[in-house]
C-alpha cells in the first residue's frame, strides 16, 4: 500500500452508478478521486445532484471532454449508458493503465450477443476477450492483473452469483427460469414518463418478459440456457432474482447447500440465507441497501425435481459501484473489503 | 481569489483568472453566479431559468 | 329483480375480505346487509375498522354466534380464516338458503388436497363436491343455480384466468411455472411481526418458494402441473402473475391471442392487455385497485418455444368479494356488473 | 333531466386531471364525453396514458386545436398548466356555453395575487369577477346559474373546507398556519428530474416553505390572514392539511365540533371525524383514493389557547376533478352526488 | 485509546433502538459488546431479529436479568420502552460506570413534565438533574466526564438542532410551531394494528395533534414555548420537523444563516442546506438513512416576518443510536466521528 | 332512546331497554361510553385502556 494515493476518475459521473461510485471512492483510504465528469453539471459540485454527499468532498464536475486533458489518471471508472463505449473504448483505454467499465458494452465475450442483445454489431469485436469479468467471487486470479475490466450487470450479477455453484457441482439438470425483480434505480437518473413516481411508484411492470439483456451473461456465466423476465417493482434500490431449474437425479437440498458453501465458505460479500424460522428466510433486498453484499438462498420442492434459488443485493453497490471497487481492491492487492464493510440498515 | 455570494453572504471561490460571463455555483447556498465586473471580481445572480423542483 | 332487496349476512366482517364485502354490498342495489359479524368489534360501527364507510351506514357489528338467531337470511358470506368453515359448515349451512365461503375450505374438489396443502385432513369431504367454483368466468351456467359457492383463492384466481384459456385450447405444453406477487392486504388484519409496517415495506419476500395453497387450485382449474412461488411485495393492494410454460409445436403469438380472444371477448371483467408501445404494456396491478377486473397478457419468446403469460388483478375484488358478488349477481339472475363498475384509479 | 345527454368536451385531457375528469364523465348518466384533447396523444386511444379506461371507451385525443371545431358544446372543461388560460379566456369561452377552469387562472378576485403569487400580470383581470368559485359547499346557490366557473386547487380546497367553518362563526382569533402534504400527482404528468420515482420517493420535500399558491385562495375565502407551508411527501394522491390558529376566548371543543356540524350537517361530500379510538382518528387521504369527500377533524390543545385543523381529499377527485364535476350537477340541476358516489378503499 | 477495548452492553437489543446501536458499536474500533439482552429472542443469535448483522457477530442475545451477573462492564445502554427505566434506574446504575439510557425516562429536568407529558409521577425526581443530554453539540463539555447520560427523544433531536441556534442568538421572537413526521420505526418493533403494514402503508398520521413528549425536550432546549404536532408519514426510517417562529425585528435572512453557521461551522454532524437551486433545497431524510447527519436549512417569509425551519435526520442514528455512540466518543476521547462515517444513500 | 355523548355531546342511541355497565361507541367521537344510571338514562365514558395508535 503506498503512500501516494491512487488517483481515479469517474465519466459519467452525474448518474446513479457515478455517484455510487463516489460515494465509495471518496471514502476509500487508498484513492483519491481526482476527476468526476458530466456534461449537464460541469461546474456544479458533486452534492448538487448527489445530495448524500453533501460535506464530504469539494469536488465538482468536469465537462466529460476535459478526460482529454486529465493527467496520470491510474484508474477511469465508465458508467455511461450502453452503447457508448463500444464506440470509443481505444480512446478510453489511453486515459488511464486501467480501466473499468461498468456499463455493458464489454460484458459479453462472444460478439454475437450484441446484435441479440443489444440490437447493434459490435464496433470492436477484438476487444472483447481482453476484458476481465469484475466478479471477484468468481474471476477473483485473472483481476489481480487485469488492466481492463468489465463488471457484470446487476440482475446478472445477482443470477450468477445464485445459479453458478450449482451449475459448477452438476446438480442442475435443464434450463434455468430467472423471474428478476428490480428497484428503479437500475434504470438511471433521466427522467421519462415510465419512471415518473407517479407512474413508477407500486409498479409491478413486466418490462422484460423475455430477451433481457442480462440473460445472455447469466448464460455465459453459468453454462446453462437462460430463460429471464424482468420486473420492475416498487424500490429505489435493490435486485432480487428468483431462479428455478430441474434438479439432476438424487440431488437432495443437501447437496445444494453444500454448494453454496464450497463456493462462497470464505467470501466476505456473500451470504447463504436459507432460514427456517424468522421472518427473512430468503434473501431479500430491503436490508442490502448501501451494502455490498449478495445473499442467496435456497428451497428444494417438496418432490425433489426442482430447486428454487433466491439472491439479492443493491444494484448500485453489489451490482455495479460495489464489485467495481472490491474488483479494483482485487487488482491493486488492498483487502478486499477495503471501503466496503457499510453493513446495511434494518429495518429499511 | 475569492468573493461573496450575493444571495447569501458566504464565501465563493472564483479560479485564478476569472472571466466576464463566466457561471459559478455557490456552494452554501447552490446559486448561479455570474462574473459581472473584474478588478475587484465581483458576481451577480446569474438570471434564473424557473426550474421545477416538486410542486 | 324484487322489490324487496335480497338479505345477506357477512361473517368476519371486521377482516380485509369482510370490510370489502361491505364495501361493495352496501352499495349493490338489490341487497340489504342485515348482519356484519365480528368478536373483537361487537358493538362497534363498521367503519370503525373501515373508515372509508364513515357515513354509509349505521351498521354496527354483532358478535359472531349471534348468527344463530338471524332470521330469513338469503345470503350468507363466510369470510374467515382457513381452517374454521371446514369444521362449521354444517352449520353455516343452515343460517341462508346461499352460503358463499370466501376461504379456501372448500375449494379443492379433492380430499387429497387437504392434507398436503392445509396440513389437515377435511373434516367433511363429502361437501367438497357440493361447492360450486365461485368464478363466473368458467362456471357461469353452475353458478345460476348454486346455493354453495367457494370462490378461489386470489392469486389462484388471477393463476386461472390467465393460464385456463391456453390449457383449454391444447397451446401449453408442459408444466405451468407461477411466479406470484402479492400486496400486505393478502394475508387479512391480524397483526404480526412479518407484517409490521417497518418489516413489510419494501420487501420482496418470497414467503412460499413451493407448496403455495392456490398452487393446487390452479393446477384444479388447468390440468396442468403448476409450480407456483409466491412473493410478497410492495402493495396493499394487488397480486401478479407471472406465469411461464412451454408452448406445443408450431403454436404462434396470434394463437395465443386468439384464445384469449375467445375465452374473454364477452366477458365483462377481463381485459386482454398486450401491448408494443406505452407505459402500462402487459397488465399491472396498481390501477386495479378497488375494480373487478383481472388483466390478462402474454409474450411469446423470441424462439417460440415458451410463453411468458402475466395476469392482474386486486385481491380483495376480483381476488375476493368481488369476484364472490359478480357470483351473486349470476345467482340470482341480476346484470353481472350489479355493483362492481368502478373503474379503478389513474395515477394510483 | 333530459333525454339528450349534455356535451362536454375536456381540455388538457391527458393530463391527470383531464384523466380523471374522464373517468367520472365516462361513467357520469346525464353526460356524454364528445371530445378529449392533448397534443402529444393526438389519435391515441385515451386508454393510452389512463389506462384504467381500458374497455370503457372508444374514445381517442383530438389535438387541441380542434376545439374551434367543436359544435354544440354544452361544458367546456378545462384542465391545462396555468398560465395558459388566462390568455385565451375569451376565446374558450366562445366554445361553449359553459366553462369549468380547474387551473388556477381565475381563481383570485384580486388581481394583485397573479403578480405576487404567479409572477405575472393578469391580462384579463375584468373576467376575474365573473367566475363562480367551483366548490358548492359554500358557493352553491351561485354555481346553479354559473356559466363561468373556477375550481379551486387542491391544498386550497382542503384547506378552505377546514378552516372556513371555524373563522364563519368567528371562533378563530389570528393567523392561521397551514402545514399543507401532497403526493406526487398533484404536480401533474410532466416528467422532470424532482418527479423522477427514484427521487421523488419517500421524499419529504419542503418544495414551498412560504407562497404557495394556495396560501392566496385560503386567504381569500376565509377572509384570514394565511400562512402556508407544502411538502411532497410518498403518495401518489392525497392532500391532507393540517391548520393551526389561536382560538378566540372561551372557545371551547364542543363550540369547533358545532360549528363544523353546523357547516357540513347536510354535505354529502364532507365528514367530521375526529374520533377519541380507533387507529384513524383524524382525517387521512390513504382512505379517500378515488372518493370525492373531503374528510375535516379538530383538536383543542390542553390549555385552549389553539386548536389544530386536520383536512384531507383526493386532489384529483374532491381537490379538482370531483369537484367540479359536482359543481356541474349543481349547476345542471342533477342530483349532486350523481357520478361520485365511490367510497374510497380499506385498506389502500 | 487503550488497548483494550471498551466493554459494552445493550439492554434492550433486539429492538429497532438495540438493533441500531449494535450496528454501530459491532463495528466500532474502540469497543466490545460483550451484552445484548431480549427476553422475547434469549439465546438467538442477534442476525434474527436484525439480519443487516448476518456474518457480522456471533453474538446472542441473553435474557435482560443476566445483566446481574455481567461483570466488568464499562459502558451499559439503556434502549428499552419509557417507563421502564425510572423505576429500575438505581439498578442499573450499579451495573456499569457509565449508563446511557435511550428512552424518555430522564430527559427532563423538571419532574413536572412527568405527569404532564407521560402520564405518571415520577419515581425518582432526585436522579434526574444528574444526567446529562447526551447532545454533543449543545453538551460537549459536560459530556467528557458524564457518567450518566439521557439522550434526547427523535423529533426533539431534530427540533433542538433546528431551533436553538436561532433562539440562542435572540432571533425569534415567539412561540415556535413544530409540525414533526415521522417514519414508523419511530414507534418501535412491538405489533399492533397501528402499525400492521396494509394500515400504516401511505398513511399521513396525526397521531399527536397536540401534546406529544417531544415537545417538552425542545421547550426545555431552546427556553420558547412550543406548540408540536406528529404525523406519521410514509417512511420506515426518518424523521423531518418543520418549525415556524415569528423573527425578531430587523432580523434578515443572512442572520439566520449566520446563526446557524454560528452553531454549526465546526460540527461534524450538522449541516446547513438551504439551496436556492437543485431537487434538494431543505433537509430531507430519505438522504439520510444510516447516517448520522442531521441536516438544517431555513426560508424566511416575504415580509420577513416569520421564518420556516426544516430539520431531518434519521430518527435511529442521530435521533438515537447515533447521537448515544457521538457521546460515548465524547465521554471517552475518541475521535468524535469514529464509527459514525456513513454518509447515506442517494438514491434512496 | 338517546341520550348524549359526554365528550362530544353529539346524540347517541341506546337500545330499548338499556341495562347498566352496559357498553356502546360514540358514532361521532368513536369514545366508549358505559351506561352508568337508569332513568333517567345517563351514559359516562368508560375507563379508557390506553390505545396505541401510531407513535
Ligand atoms: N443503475 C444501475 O443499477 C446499474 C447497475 C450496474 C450497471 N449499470 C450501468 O452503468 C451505466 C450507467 O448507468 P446509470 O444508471 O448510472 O445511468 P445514468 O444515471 O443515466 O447516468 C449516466 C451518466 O452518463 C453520462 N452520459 C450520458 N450520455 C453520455 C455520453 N454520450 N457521453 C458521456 N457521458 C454520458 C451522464 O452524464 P451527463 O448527462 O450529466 O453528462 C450520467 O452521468 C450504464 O451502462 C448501466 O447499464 C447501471
Ligand atoms: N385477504 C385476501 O386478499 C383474501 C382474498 C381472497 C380470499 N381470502 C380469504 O378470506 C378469508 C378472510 O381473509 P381476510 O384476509 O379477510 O382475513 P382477516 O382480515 O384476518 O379477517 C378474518 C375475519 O374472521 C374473523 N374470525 C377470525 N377467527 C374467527 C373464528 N374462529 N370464528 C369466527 N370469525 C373469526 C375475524 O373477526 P374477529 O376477530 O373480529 O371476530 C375477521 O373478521 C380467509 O379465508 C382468506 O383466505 C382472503
Ligand atoms: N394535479 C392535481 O392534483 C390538480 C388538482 C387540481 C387542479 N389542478 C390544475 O389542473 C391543471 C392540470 O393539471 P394536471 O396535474 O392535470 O397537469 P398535467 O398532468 O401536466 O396535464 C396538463 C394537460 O394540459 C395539456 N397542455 C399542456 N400545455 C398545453 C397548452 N399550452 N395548450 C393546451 N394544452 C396543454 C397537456 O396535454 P398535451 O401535452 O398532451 O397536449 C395535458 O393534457 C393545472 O392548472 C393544475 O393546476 C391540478
Ligand atoms: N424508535 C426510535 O426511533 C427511537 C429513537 C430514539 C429513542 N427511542 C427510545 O428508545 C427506546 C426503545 O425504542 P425502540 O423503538 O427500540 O423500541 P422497541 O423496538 O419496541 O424495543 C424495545 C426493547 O425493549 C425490550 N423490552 C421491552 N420491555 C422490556 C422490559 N419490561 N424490560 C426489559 N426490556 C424490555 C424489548 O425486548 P424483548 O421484548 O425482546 O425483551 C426490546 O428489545 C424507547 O424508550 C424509545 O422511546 C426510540
Ligand atoms: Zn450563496
Ligand atoms: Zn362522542
Amino acid at each position: 500500500m503506498s503512500e501516494k494515493r491512487t488517483r481515479v476518475a469517474v465519466a459519467g459521473a452525474s448518474g446513479y452508478i457515478g455517484g455510487e461510485l463516489l460515494r465509495l471512492l471518496l471514502d476509500h483510504p487508498y484513492v483519491e478521486v481526482v476527476l468526476a465528469t458530466s456534461d449537464s453539471f460541469a461546474g456544479k459540485r458533486v452534492h448538487n445532484p448527489h445530495p448524500n454527499l453533501r460535506g464530504r468532498t469539494e469536488l465538482a464536475f468536469s465537462p466529460h471532454d476535459s478526460l482529454g486533458d486529465a493527467a496520470d489518471l491510474d484508474v477511469l471508472f465508465l458508467a455511461m449508458p450502453h452503447g457508448h463505449t463500444m464506440k470509443k473504448m481505444p480512446w478510453y483505454l489511453q486515459r488511464a493503465g486501467v480501466v473499468v467499465d461498468l456499463g455493458g458494452d464489454f460484458r459479453l465475450r462472444d460478439p454475437a450477443g450484441y446484435p441479440r442483445y443489444y440490437g447493434t454489431e459490435h464496433p470492436a469485436p477484438e476487444l472483447l476477450s481482453s476484458f476481465v469479468t469484475g466478479l471477484p467471487e468468481w474471476h477473483r486470479d485473472e483481476l489481480r492483473t487485469a488492466d481492463r475490466i468489465a463488471v457484470p450487470g446487476c440482475m446478472a450479477t445477482a443470477g450468477i452469483l445464485t445459479v453458478r455453484p450449482l451449475a459448477e457441482a452438476g446438480l442442475l439438470d435443464g434450463p434455468v427460469q430467472v423471474d428478476a425483480r428490480t428497484g428503479s434505480s437500475g434504470s438511471g437518473a433521466a427522467a421519462g414518463s415510465a419512471n415518473l413516481h407517479a407512474e413508477r411508484s407500486g409498479a409491478m411492470r413486466v418490462f422484460a418478459p423475455t430477451q433481457h439483456r442480462h440473460e445472455a451473461e447469466i448464460a455465459q456465466a453459468t453454462g446453462l440456457p437462460v430463460h429471464m423476465t424482468a420486473t420492475g417493482v416498487e424500490a429505489v434500490r435493490g435486485v432480487q432474482v428468483l431462479c428455478r431449474a430441474p434438479l439432476a437425479g438424487g440431488v437432495r437440498e443437501a447437496d445444494v447447500r453444500a454448494a453454496y458453501r464450497k463456493a462462497y465458505a470464505e467470501e466476505p460479500f456473500v451470504r447463504v440465507v436459507a432460514q427456517r424460522t424468522g421472518v427473512y428466510r430468503l434473501p431479500e433486498p430491503k436490508i442490502l441497501a448501501g451494502s455490498n453484499y449478495c445473499d442467496v438462498g435456497f428451497s428444494v420442492a417438496g418432490d425433489g425435481s426442482q430447486v428454487v434459488l433466491v439472491g439479492a443485493l443493491d444494484n448500485l453497490v453489489k451490482g455495479g459501484a460495489g464489485s467495481a471497487v472490491q474488483a479494483l481492491n482485487v487488482r491493486f492487492g488492498w483487502p478486499e473489503t477495503t471501503g466496503l464493510s457499510f453493513p446495511g440498515l434494518h429495518p429499511n | 481569489m475569492t468573493t461573496s455570494c450575493p444571495e447569501c453572504e458566504s464565501s465563493v471561490t472564483l479560479g485564478a483568472t476569472p472571466r466576464i460571463s463566466e457561471i459559478l455555483e455557490c456552494g452554501d447556498c447552490a446559486s448561479e453566479l455570474e462574473v459581472v465586473s473584474l478588478n475587484p471580481t465581483t458576481v451577480a445572480l446569474a438570471p434564473n431559468v424557473e426550474e421545477d423542483w416538486g410542486e
